[in-house]
């Protein structure tokens, strides 16, 4: 097992603190993705527990890549991964927080 | 695009029961972000889910109160381990205290996790007396079977304490997996790659010509909701009889009926064939409704 | 297993008969009379037998209740090695033969019967989750041999290696066989040591069990289960 | 004038030998038929020391009787065999070469038996001719390789020996006009024996034995995928596939490998591709096995023919019933050919688009690993240029035109299309710097590394990142980082120069899902046309009998 936490300073802001909202399922291959509101309000923070080690590049070039994509800070990211690839990573991400967004507070 | 019905079988856990009930009615009791998940698997560096493979939570269902459970048969199997065991524990004795018309157990799991085997064992257990003690209370328990696990190893006997078993034709019942069988006794005696034959020692079409399920299905989460609204309505505003020593005497009577006559059975085609079915090679591909059909209007 | 039986019960009175792996019958216990249900040869279990465990199980509150004299105590006296592996078996539902036994003890325990389960053998998942945990009270004799799997097979089908198994199986009961681990979680009640009088024991155990399921409590306080009590606790307080 | 030598020429000294070959079999046989307790005394009659044996079986059908019974013939007797055939796929296949009967293999394709080979290569008990493609090898059975005996499988014989080798014909026909027609003996196991054949596909005289085996011979459903398997990413990546390449070249005439990946795109024909009005403009002919995932589609009426290198388990009756689409024998059943289907694949498609296990920055593609020796089957023929083609359609000739932009001779190309995702589970990169094909070589002293597709012939590479038109770069660095463009989070990916990536994507040489208009989250199991190995059956209306261990109610 592997974890690990990446904060990215982002400008973009959420407007409203949604319910948290999980997405995906922990099973070989796939991840789950737990979103929810944080502080600080400009920092997108994401945990990361993998059972494949030795793969935080890659992880964390996945990850800048979505904060790129979706720039939203106040948020909190966790994700239980069993050894998912990186395009189900992005997938998923992208699913969660869009979920995440459309969830009323 | 035509609107597909969902899945219930490749659906998620969460999908099952934000399909299943009224819209925005599920409240979920002890839900991810409280991050409950399981030390053992941690200890044993296995991966982990934020609700440890079941969510529990109150909702309505065609307008009925009802307790809800959901197990995801695609983490480790739907597995019961020691947290997951003690949310559905914990689910059952908020049933006395809240009094729905029905728990509803939306069962996808092979039994007992064996990171955690001594914890889940004991746990099945206590969930076994829970069930017990709801139904003493007045208050059924029914069991929705449906998934890729199925209701194996314990989960396949808490099943059968169930009032009600709805099930679909890709659901399955039973006790030991025939992997496990074929393992053990090898692959004459069950052989799983079968997977015809698998479906009719322990699918939802034998299970339910069976009597073991109280209704079959099709693979779509409406048809679920449709079947538990209506033994919800059948059940509401009449609390359950405790079963008391002839209801047990009864029951004890036909399975002992039911061993005598499958006495050397091997493959359900003999329960199809009991049942009334004439062309047993094709009970398979028959339609869910038109299998009901033909069993209800059986002697 | 007359020994065992004079072992357990008081001044060796027993008339239990021995049908194959069913052993039935009835035996003084704390000075009265106890309804004895058993099996031996590490059974496995099947249809048949837990046809016979609930039959004698419905003969013992029927009894009682036509005498209208008070619910005997049920002793099941445990050895079992699991369900029997057969697809004929899994054919005619076996799974909802064990729900019907686990149904037979609730209604023994409603009638007011008192039960108390002595593994004189083995228990061994669905034949023990059956047969032997339904009990009020689960006592276990010294060579008691409790398990879901042994580590070896769990090492191949978790893929986990095996010597970490072992490992990990000193600090933590969860997953490793052994009655003293279940003593730990709660499901087990009572080791008893081969000094003690069994006798004795079994009319202690008697009187102490009770009818409500506290074992998730029992495992909190006895260090072996920390989190069902409170996890469960949690969800029926939302 | 010299006089040639005293001796007179004779010319018929194979025909001797095998005349005299089949006098030695005549005690055995009662006309042409054997019994099978004197299979194995007829084998040992027939066959000399040397000989070259082509025991039938590709990766469906085998003649696993046969195999079982020469492996249980005496090493004395036959020995040094020469296996010329197309798959070494059984475990008897393996047993002859280490019983010593067998010394040297050219084939195509081995499968499950990889591993096996690749340990009895390095232990020197074996010598490889050649691992060759499926057309390469029956060629050489004209040329080189001709069988003395082949052993084949059919359906059905009469009395006579007429042989019915029904929907999977296969590759009987190349094997047995080749051994028959050059003095070889030719030995069919049937499973069957009768008074009338549905229809004759060998005849008796080109046949020299026949034996009802004691079990019907093994077919393998190997080209049956249940679409539950499908992920969602080979969804997106069938939707990249319909969108910016089949619908791009309007590509009619193909063939597909079998993975998920290109059944992914079989099932989104009449949902995604439907809606994008491609119906009729794309994929209606094909050189395809009987996928039971086309079901669908062929519904729909997205397709207008099939022709087929085998058949496929459990769909004979939807084959029979649509004799519009696959080609269907006055009997009623399919007529297969591998050879034929071979050469439609690669003179008469337009596209070929499978997977693999790994892309090299060539764009070379291999399923080699080290370890398995398993050769490539038919793919490398599909997945060529064919250079002798001189039939135009339009995809073929915008790809030519879009590989040789300046060429003053008009040409088209064969579009060959690689399909991957870029990681496989755990992390493992579809995309590396080196095949492992090399090292393979190296460990086997095999004269090429195993290159399943040569870079040059690839004009399409899809990944779930997007497609790269390979074919439309200039220069070899621009290929080298269309790949990294596609590469996703591999090292080769991480490792791409983002300027040039840019800069491709402007030229619309790498195209990602945004610029294709593709929202990725519209890539769900939902748009499958079919879910489940049932939604197959009922598509079918109940004519597809799915083999018994895809069936889940």
């Amino acid at each position: 097992m592997e974890q690990f936490v990446m904060n990215f300073t982002v400008t973009n802001r959420l407007a409203t603190t949604p319910s948290p909202r999980v997405c995906g399922v922990v099973s070989s291959g796939n991840l789950e993705v737990l979103v929810e509101s944080g502080e600080p309000e400009d920092t997108c923070r994401i945990d990361v527990h993998t059972p494949a080690e030795g793969f935080r590049d890659i992880w964390s070039a996945v990850l800048r890549d979505f904060v790129e994509r979706q720039p939203v800070g106040g948020v909190r990211i966790t994700i239980n991964d069993a050894g998912a690839t990186p395009a189900v990573v992005s997938l998923r991400l992208d699913q969660a927080i869009d979920f995440f967004r459309s969830e009323k507070p | 695009m035509n609107v597909k019905p969902i899945n219930y079988f490749e659906a998620s856990a969460r999908t099952r029961i934000a399909c299943l009930v009224d819209p925005e009615s599920f409240t979920e009791f002890c839900p991810p972000e409280l991050r409950h998940i399981s030390p053992h698997l941690v200890r044993l560096n296995a991966p982990v889910a934020f609700d440890d493979g079941v969510m529990v939570g109150r909702a309505r269902l065609a307008g009925h109160p009802v307790l809800i459970a959901s197990q995801e048969g695609k983490f480790n199997g739907g597995a019961v381990g020691e947290v997951h065991g003690a949310k559905l524990r914990g689910l059952l004795d908020k049933a006395l205290i809240e009094r729905p018309v029905a728990v509803l157990l939306l069962v996808d799991s092979g039994g007992v996790r064996l990171h955690e085997a001594n914890a889940g064992l004991i746990a099945i257990s206590e969930l076994m007396r829970a069930i017990l003690r709801t139904q003493s209370a007045g208050i059924p328990v029914f069991a929705l079977i449906g998934g890729s696990c199925g209701a194996f190893g314990g989960m396949g006997i808490v099943s059968r304490l169930c009032t009600e078993v709805i099930i679909s034709e890709q659901g399955r019942i039973g006790l030991s997996g025939p992997e496990v069988i074929e393992t053990v006794k090898g692959v004459d005696e069950f052989d799983s790659r079968d997977r015809a034959l698998v479906w009719r020692i322990t699918g939802g079409k034998v299970r339910r010509a069976l009597g073991d399920a109280t209704r079959l299905v099709g693979d779509d989460i409406g048809a679920f909701r449709a079947a538990t609204a209506e033994l919800l309505d059948k059940h509401a505003g009449r609390p359950l009889n405790s079963s008391d020593l002839d209801d047990l005497t009864a029951a004890h009577s036909n399975l002992s009926i039911r061993a005598q006559r499958y006495d050397t059975a091997r493959d359900g085609r003999i329960i199809f064939q009991e049942a009334g079915f004439t062309e047993l090679e094709s009970v398979a591909l028959l339609p869910v409704d038109d299998f009901n059909r033909q069993l209800e209007g059986s002697p | 297993m007359s020994t065992l039986f004079d072992r357990l019960f008081d001044s060796g009175h027993h008339a239990v008969t021995i049908d194959g792996e069913f052993l039935s019958g009835t035996a003084t216990v704390a000075g009265g009379e106890a309804v004895v249900i058993g099996t031996h040869n590490k059974a496995a279990i099947n249809c048949g037998l837990a046809l016979k465990l609930a039959d004698a199980i419905l003969a013992a509150v029927r009894e009682d209740r036509t005498l209208l004299r008070p619910p005997r105590t049920i002793v099941f006296l445990v050895d079992t090695q699991g369900q029997e592996l057969s697809r004929h078996e899994e054919l005619l539902g076996l799974n909802g033969y064990f729900a019907h036994v686990a149904r037979c003890c609730d209604l023994a325990r409603s009638h007011g019967h008192r039960l108390v389960t002595v593994i004189h053998g083995e228990a061994v998942s669905g034949g023990f989750l059956a047969f032997g945990l339904m009990a009020d009270r689960v006592c276990a004799l010294p060579d008691a041999q409790v398990r879901v799997m042994d580590l070896r097979a769990m090492s191949k089908v978790t893929k986990i290696p095996y010597d970490k198994l072992v490992v990990l199986a000193e600090e933590s009961p969860v997953f490793a066989p052994g009655a003293e681990n279940y003593w730990r979680m709660g499901a087990i009640h009572e080791l008893w040591s081969i000094e003690d009088d069994w006798g004795i024991c079994l009319a202690s155990a008697v009187t102490r069990a009770g009818s409500e399921d506290e074992r998730a409590l029992l495992g909190l306080e006895r260090g072996g289960r920390m989190l069902a009590a409170p996890i469960a606790a949690l969800v029926a307080a939302a | 004038m010299n006089r040639p030598s005293s001796q007179p020429a004779t010319w018929d000294r194979e025909k001797q030998n095998y005349q005299a070959r089949l006098a030695r079999g005549a005690a055995l046989a009662s006309g042409r038929k054997v019994s099978a307790d004197d299979i194995v005394r007829l084998l040992e009659a027939v066959i000399e020391p040397g000989d070259r044996v082509c025991i039938e079986g590709n990766n469906q059908k085998q003649a696993d009787f046969l195999a079982k019974s020469l492996a249980r013939t005496d090493p004395a007797l036959v020995r040094e065999l020469h296996l010329v055939q197309s798959v070494l796929a059984l475990p008897e296949h393996m047993d002859l070469i280490e019983q010593g009967q067998v010394s040297r293999v050219d084939f195509s394709f081995s499968g499950q038996q990889a591993g096996r080979l690749a340990t009895l290569v390095e232990q020197g008990r074996i010598k490889i001719g050649a691992i060759h493609t499926y057309l390469e090898l029956f060629g050489r059975y004209f040329v080189d390789l001709t069988p003395k005996v082949a052993l084949i499988a059919a359906q059905m014989a009469d009395r006579d020996g007429n042989l019915y080798t029904g929907p999977n014909t296969e590759d009987t026909p190349a094997i047995v006009e080749a051994a028959a027609f050059k003095n070889g003996i030719v030995i069919a196991q049937v499973n069957e024996v009768v008074e009338k054949l549905p229809r004759v596909d060998i005849p008796a005289d080109w046949v020299d034995y026949f034996v009802k085996a004691p079990t019907p011979h093994y077919i393998e459903p190997l080209f049956t995928r249940d679409p539950a398997q499908i992920t969602e990413i080979q969804i997106l990546m069938a939707m990249i596939a319909i969108k910016g390449l089949y619908a791009e070249y309007g590509i009619t005439s193909l063939n597909h490998g079998i993975g998920f990946d290109t059944a992914a795109i079989e099932l989104l024909l009449p949902t995604y591709a439907a809606e994008l009005g491609l119906k009729g403009k794309i994929c209606t002919n094909w050189a395809l096995n009987p996928h039971p995932t086309m079901i669908p589609a062929i519904e729909a009426g997205f397709v207008q023919s099939i022709h087929s290198f085998g058949s496929e388990v459990g769909m004979e009756r939807y084959i029979a019933a649509r004799p519009d689409i696959f080609f269907v024998g006055r009997d009623g059943s399919m007529r297969s050919n591998r050879a034929f289907s071979q050469v439609a694949g690669h003179y008469a498609c337009d596209l070929f688009i499978g997977s693999t296990l790994q892309i090299d920055l060539a764009g070379n593609s291999s399923t080699a690993t080290k370890g398995r020796i398993s050769g490539f089957g038919g793919a490398p023929n599909m997945g060529s240029d064919a250079r002798g083609r001189r039939h135009a359609s339009p995809a073929w000739l915008r790809a030519g035109r879009e590989a040789r932009p300046h060429a003053v001779m008009p040409r088209g190309q064969k579009l060959v299309a690689q399909i991957v995702e870029t990681s496989r589970e755990h992390m493992q990169p579809a995309f590396v710097e080196r095949l492992d094909a090399w090292d393979l070589a190296e460990s086997s002293g095999m004269e090429l590394p195993p290159v399943m597709i040569y870079g040059e012939d690839v004009t399409h590479i899809i990944t779930e990142e997007g497609i790269a038109h390979l074919l439309r770069c200039e220069t070899p660095e621009e290929r080298e980082q269309a790949i990294r463009g596609v590469a996703g989070y591999t090292q080769v990916g991480l490792a791409r120069d983002r300027r040039m990536v840019e800069n491709l994507r402007d030229r619309g040489i790498i195209r990602y899902p945004r610029d294709l208009g593709i929202d990725k989250r519209m890539a769900t199991r939902d748009l499958l046309a079919a879910r489940s190995i049932k939604d197959l059956v009922l598509a079918s209306g109940g004519l597809y009998n799915p083999p018994k261990h895809f069936r889940n109610w």
